[in-house]
């Protein structure tokens, strides 16, 4: 019941944020101060590997679109990393797949930000 | 001489109160999975109703108008899960709540069979039902 | 100008009420596991407090003398959970409850820190206590 | 929140009961039975395998304490299997050590039934 962000920097100044656990109400606030930390330093392309996530609501699904629109701004955008079918699930439903690239891995979500 | 044959399907009641704080969802969330696992649900089924709870709960904390209590009453038969979500006594919801069309109510929507919205004293209670479907 | 300086813990309340069923017990379990979770306990106080309030709910199925409700009321602070169970509105305990030293007893009074016994309208309430130590 | 019980022959015509899952109020019953049918079968050595319990609570204790005492009637004994620690410490507090052979591992539990 707990969120874990780790953030590493890749090649091509793309920047991981690898997030492990339950992205809700409680734990998106951690998340949301991560991802708008590497937007302030200038920070604009993004993968959000969310492979060891568990759980997700509509609270951190806004954290990631929040987090894209503002990269966005800046010509940058943000790639996911998801396998877990429920999760992929509640990105079909919610019509986000058409809006973010959802990636298999994240070397595959790494190039395509180039 | 001529009963009606009705078999009436026992219906067990639980219910759950918890703060309308973001750091007592996740109990609501268990709790509610816990219940609906003594149905016969698929694993995913059981994985939508705990999304679709933690949703109205994350609802009421975010539009609730005062701080208090979030009422959360499941009621179980064998082949159905209801479960209602309401402010408790001291949660007022503002009464737009329905005309919002964020990405929570277009989850819960999609994830269970019937969702409707009852207005009471409290504020407005959520009802969803997720039915067990033959496997 | 002295003005006592206490910093009041701020007490959160989850309540939970299930059916006085054998099968229901488990959602009893995980839901208070849930809540003192949420407190700085170790793992294994968690399973401790997990056990007490299956001991306790068992008691109540095992000991009513009509069928009903369990009733189960979780106080947490920083430092401390406590729980009650009893018998909700159609749980008549039998009076001879407290006297019972049977093994369910013996393992609450082991693993909580604090038990007592209310009587109340509606029964016989456990009261225990765990406080969360220093580690 | 479940209980799974299996029963296979063992040498010397002792007979292992292995359980997994969780025993409780509600699962406790199932065990009961296997452990009766067995007695009325007549076999009165037992080994029941614990390792893969997660949760026991007093009603699962109170089936084991009443087959040892059937099987005692007939001169036998149920020796136990137990390595998690959170569970050996539901027979520490109720004295139940000294009631029942606890073993690290079934051999163990096996050969002190001859
Ligand atoms: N279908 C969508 N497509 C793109 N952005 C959306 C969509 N739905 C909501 N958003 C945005 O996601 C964020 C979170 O909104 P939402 O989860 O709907 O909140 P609420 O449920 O409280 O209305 C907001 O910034 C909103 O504008
Ligand atoms: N300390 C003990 N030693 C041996 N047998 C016990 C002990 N405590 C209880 N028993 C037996 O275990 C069974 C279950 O009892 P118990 O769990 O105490 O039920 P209750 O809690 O309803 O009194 C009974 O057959 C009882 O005689």
């Amino acid at each position: 019941m707990d969120i874990k962000v780790q953030v590493r920097e890749s090649e091509h100044e793309a920047y991981v944020v690898e997030l492990s656990g339950e992205i809700d109400v409680y734990t998106s606030p951690k998340v949301k101060d991560a991802i708008t930390e590497l937007i302030d330093q200038g920070h604009y392309n993004l993968v959000i590997n969310l492979e060891k996530v568990r759980y997700i609501d509509s609270t951190g699904l806004g954290v990631l679109i929040g987090g894209l629109k503002r990269v966005r701004e800046h010509g940058g955008t943000v790639n996911l990393v998801c396998t877990n079918p429920q999760i992929k699930k509640i990105f079909d439903i919610t019509g986000l797949v058409k809006i973010f690239g959802i990636f298999d891995d994240e070397q595959s979500a790494k190039k395509a930000l180039v | 001489m001529n009963q009606p044959v009705t078999v009436p399907a026992e219906l067990d009641v639980v219910e759950l109160r918890i703060p309308a704080k973001a750091e007592w969802v996740a109990v609501a969330r268990l709790a509610v999975a816990a219940v609906a696992n003594r149905l016969d649900f698929s694993v995913e089924d059981i994985e939508d109703v705990r999304l679709a709870i933690a949703e109205a709960c994350t609802n009421v904390i975010r539009h609730a108008t005062s701080p208090g209590q979030i009422d959360i009453r499941c009621e179980a038969t064998l082949t159905e899960l209801t479960v209602e979500v309401g402010g408790g006594a001291a949660v007022r919801l503002r009464a737009d709540v329905r005309s919002e069309d964020g990405l929570g109510i277009i989850i819960i929507q999609s994830l269970m069979d019937a969702v409707e919205y009852r207005a009471e004293q409290s504020g407005v209670v959520l009802q969803m039902t997720k039915r067990v479907h033959a496997r």
